[in-house]
């Protein structure tokens, strides 16, 4: 139990860059959405922030990386930070709560993007509170806290189960019990501020370095490996999606960012067990495969609103088995299914499908409840001005 | 000729340019505007107050036509940008005296 | 004297991101006053940069930590950074000198929000190099250079006095000599922009981890301690700053980042004091106590214009007090009130109150000067055509 | 052949750094061109990054550090990444590729800003993958891989050379050959979104840091003096530009960020071998000499839109030359001509010039095959319309 | 039936919307402008030289009222978007010949 | 008193202000507006499909002048706008009856 400076000091930093990504979450959709709700999906994300912060302090951290129970929950054995000291092995303790409390404010975070324009602020805080304590901490616990998933061998480098599988797939039943925007399908939602967009997707991806990289949790050549891979993976998956609406009609520049978010969402749970010439590969095929989804998502006439679900969701998926594909030894100590290692692409598939189906049948649950209860969705009338008014008293002199 | 002003949704934009276009009344001039009807606005309630949000964004179309058009014309919007609900906007026809053409120089006067 | 990789590449990366904070006090005050207005507020903060770097490497830094001068200022050793060098112990000389220089702008650039709208910018300029001069090099001196306050064991761990308070009471100063915006109090002065405004709290958030946690000057468990506290303390002020002007009225996205700058501020002396729990409190009554003297600035009618008084005065100046009350000797090495410290708190207030005292009288005395002879305020035309076009020749496309 | 935590935790923060300058550099331009391309030319910036990191790991890393053919080109050995692992001589061999990839993006993101407004963007993926080819790739390895110019002793700390004569006089080269645009110099092509500007030099002033200091490839002494004078001169060059546009009319924002980052591509080159007070003389030479560079741009009527010639391309040429003058051997082992070495100013300046040559030379060749054959510029109608609809179909809401 | 149209102070809306509500108007649509008058805007001295701003930002508000009620909106308007120094504004009248709603298909023609 | 509502390409905007100013017309609103002709705006070849860019942004400018001044207004901007290409505008003419100043209280009517 020694402190390693250097390491100590990327994961600092790495903590600090992951905070900055639930802002930029928020810039992200808010550039998408109608003008008259960009500061309510901006302001969404700093709530959630705010919000996972106090509750992960207090209760979410030891729910997730206390003592595990039943391989299912960990124990209260750090409840209130409780014996979460500055001493620690290679980094403080406390520094690795803190890196952990920013993965769970973002997977919050991108929730907020299902729910796009018609939550009701007051029923979004009860919300989350108990999204991120009954569906966020068991997962964490399973795949990073000594539970089933974890003792089972799925690998999860940095969160595409935990972070990216939870937050789609609860993005996806949380859009079906609040319900499709009025005017849905009628008439244009085009999104009405892409430069915002676009920024938030810049400082997404530079946070996501540290995302990825910061989760070697040193300062190494592994954390080098994830660098690399989540760049190169990026970058792919940004030329697929252009590519392949290239061919459909005009690359936008919207589709440029939502592929490289694609490849980045893909790598995650694969950075730190695979090589570059399969990132070039995952990142690409998530490109493509998360465009396929959001052609299908429209075509269904689902209002998913800002594709949460195709990126994270179906893009988390798609990443959890490709590590189990393309995983190789030399790196991460484990081969996939290309290196004949079957069982491990197995495993992937059980702890990926077991939380699609914990994430979204848990938010589908919990979202019936507060909406039956509180309501989670404003009128009609407040939908129709706008959240940024009906919901903050505030609007942009435009 | 007569300016045809009208004071729209936005979102029921796409559907009057259509309609306006299938009776061939391509040209027009549109911008965003702010506005509140009699009814001052949409009321919100919010812990029992009345909350008004007044100025409500809209969307000017201004289309300038034959005299023997105005009629088509206010149809055609009034029939596409109806939705039964307050707020729909408004069509006010004032007279125009003279158009020009910048380019073809054109001079129609009345 | 020998560097340590691990923190020297910390604290390179820290003063990085604390001299992002200072366009970030651009971007977070451009996005609250008129649109008119927009350029020259940021342009301000980015000014403040450069005229306090020139500033500090050639007089400033000498100032601040040349050898003690009874107490009060520092010698001339380091007169043009004369024997500052790329040694040093753990980190470089120069780069402990970067480190403050960046302080140092970041606290010019939070004073000019008190003249927001209607200072000249020639008489920004001779008056900003005069007060980073007179005021903040003493009261670095007094705090870290080896000064008075010091020696006496006041603790101010990020700069709550040296920063805090002087930007804060010293806008207030400079609002009373400038005198109030033309119409104030008379028509509307909403923020035009809050997702600017966002934007650069954003960035003040991220970059606040490096200015509290870079203050440890190592990457080790105290910087952890800062890092974890200081996120704590933002989520908790967000949260009651919020929740209070929930109760009035909405919850403004403004109210909330304001509450979480707020949180910020209060822990800003405090973080390597203090722990988790004790956060959560100086956060929450930061948020709470600074709510309340912008009510009370509001109606007594002050033009201070936004807000820098009610926030990083009022913040900072409760965060030292509240550094005397909580800090506890297992993270600092020293107890406060509520663990039996009784003359740490009379410490605390007496550095506390000089602070406010000397900064506030000096700011007035220094502005009332530049303003009785070149003139601190633009002509009535220009304040009404915008300081965009009036300073700048430049104006937005909207 | 050992790691070391600290260095390695420095230059894993600084790549993801000088990442964020690319869309930084989009955000910057961006703000320059009128609101009907705003988009395009942002998307250019994370284009640029794309298919950059798409080239350097699968040909262009090899190429600037494979092993030495001729001095003027690597060899093949690293094709695809083959070799490149996670050990290293103090960080990382990936790591250290990574950070010279950002490199090599960033440059080619620089070069779009001769072309704003006109290029036609499938031409653009073309020509960026062969500048980068044939251009980037030789320069890189002259300097840094083992090249002729390294050999012959020229000194370019960060890419004075590398990346910015290189990008600004291609950019010249470019937009000779693409012509000016529709209008220009008939009426007024004001920048349009000057925050948006002010955000992207923002952006870059910290990416700067990165750029610079983490050139040193570790955290040490060395990255410290970097990291201090290129904080200098960025205030120094702020300051003379907006001083002598003072001069002539009103000191507008964007003269002052020109100014910072004239300053900051000046000592881009000096920055491993300069001390403090040469960076104050580096910086404000090179803010003045850009600014009389883009007053002649502009008076014999080129339509090198947005100064990427003037800024990057002289800028750098003088602090190659600056940094043949200012070197100091007590801080990067090799003394200047003012300390009576007349050699280096020599070797600085062939190096340069040669610099200048092949850039501006091969960039004109490339350029005009590529407009000969598929065409470097967009339809008149496309021009007209915005880049943002004809090529992206994408706009704002304004 | 008349429009009336006032370019005023951006900064005297919420007097101007406040006093035409008093007197029971409050229909208008409104929007941003920039303009100047015969002034040619207002003249900032720069070093001895004279520096026009011209082109100030202004908002235009619009009111479709019945003829009688011109004056009284006139005067309302004019009494409070009065400063009394350059820069005030105008109020023009015009004909308008149709008034149509869109939701209520109420129409009325003069 | 005639109002003169010109629509012009953004770039011709300058041309216009002098060329109208050198004729002693110095007063003017102006504002941002989209719109199309008779031709449905700009059409870009896209992959051998058409592929219409219609709403085209253009500068509306609204000057109120009186009468006999009319026809040196609408031939100054005729001058000044003309490129000769698609898209270079129109000039309508309708009457305004009263005119008033806000701070003068000069009142002129019809
Ligand atoms: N008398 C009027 N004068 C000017 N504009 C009007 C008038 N009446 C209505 N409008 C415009 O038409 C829009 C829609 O009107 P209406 O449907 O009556 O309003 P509301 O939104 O209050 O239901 C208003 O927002 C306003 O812009
Ligand atoms: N003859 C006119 N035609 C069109 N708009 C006018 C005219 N005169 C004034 N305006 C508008 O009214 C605004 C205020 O006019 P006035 O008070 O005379 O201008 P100024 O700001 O120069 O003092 C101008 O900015 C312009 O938008
Ligand atoms: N009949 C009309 N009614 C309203 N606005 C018109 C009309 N005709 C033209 N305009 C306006 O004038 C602008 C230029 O017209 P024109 O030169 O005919 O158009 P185009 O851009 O299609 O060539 C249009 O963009 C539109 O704003």
């Amino acid at each position: 139990m020694v402190l390693e400076a250097g390491d100590t000091a990327f994961v600092l930093i790495c903590t600090a860059m992951v905070m900055l990504m639930t802002p930029a979450v928020g810039l992200f959709y808010g550039g998408m959405v109608r003008n008259k709700n960009i500061i309510s999906m901006i302001a969404l994300s700093f709530i959630s922030l705010a919000i996972v912060t106090i509750q992960w302090v207090t209760i979410g951290y030891t729910l997730s990386f206390g003592h595990d129970i039943g391989g299912l929950i960990g124990g209260l054995d750090y409840i209130g930070l409780k014996g979460v000291g500055m001493d620690g092995d290679g980094i403080p303790d406390m520094l690795f709560m803190a890196f952990q409390l920013v993965f769970a404010a973002i997977a919050l975070a991108i929730l907020t993007s299902g729910v796009a324009e018609r939550i009701k602020l007051s029923s979004f805080i009860v919300f989350g509170l108990l999204w991120t304590t009954l569906v966020y901490d068991p997962l964490a616990h399973w795949a990073w806290g000594g539970g089933w998933a974890e003792s089972m061998g799925a690998l999860d480098f940095a969160g595409g189960t935990v972070v990216h599988i939870s937050s789609g797939f609860g993005a996806l039943a949380l859009s079906l019990v609040i319900g499709k925007r009025i005017g849905f399908g009628k008439y244009s939602m085009e999104p009405e501020n892409i430069t915002t967009t676009l920024l938030g997707g810049a400082l997404l991806w530079f946070g996501w370095f540290a995302f990825n990289a910061g989760s070697a949790l040193a300062a190494n050549g592994l954390a080098a490996n994830a660098f690399v891979v989540t760049l190169i993976s990026a970058a792919s998956g940004a030329l697929t999606w252009m590519g392949a609406s290239w061919i459909k009609g005009k690359p936008s520049s919207l589709g440029m960012i939502s592929g490289a978010i694609a490849g980045l969402v893909g790598i995650t749970p694969a950075c730190g067990f695979v090589g570059p010439l399969a990132a070039i590969v995952i990142g690409g095929s998530a490109g493509l495969l998360c465009y396929g989804t959001l052609l299908f998502r429209i075509h269904k006439k689902l209002d998913e609103s800002l594709d949460a679900w195709a990126i994270h969701g179906v893009g988390g998926l798609f990443g959890a088995l490709a590590t189990g594909v393309f995983a190789v030894a030399a790196i991460g100590g484990v081969d996939g299914l290309i290196y004949g290692n079957v069982g491990q692409f197995i495993i992937q598939g059980i702890d990926a499908f077991v939380a699609v189906g914990y994430s979204f049948v848990m938010t589908y649950i919990l979202a019936k409840i507060i909406d039956k209860t509180i309501g989670l969705r404003v009128t009609e009338e407040e939908e129709y001005v706008g959240l940024d008014v009906a919901q903050h008293g505030e609007s942009m002199e435009l | 000729m007569k300016k045809i002003t009208a004071i729209i949704r936005p979102e029921k934009l796409e559907a009057v340019k259509e309609n306006l276009a299938e009776k061939g009344f391509n040209a027009m001039t549109i911008f965003n505007v702010k506005g509140r009807g009699e009814q001052k606005g949409i009321c919100l309630q919010f812990r029992g107050k009345r909350n008004v949000i007044d100025m409500i964004p809209k969307i000017q179309i201004d289309i300038v036509v034959k005299n023997d058009e105005v009629e088509t014309v206010i149809q055609t919007i009034q029939r596409s940008a109806r939705t039964g609900k307050i707020g729909d906007g408004k069509i006010f026809v004032s007279p125009v005296e003279i158009v020009v053409g910048i380019r073809t120089e054109e001079y129609i006067e009345e």
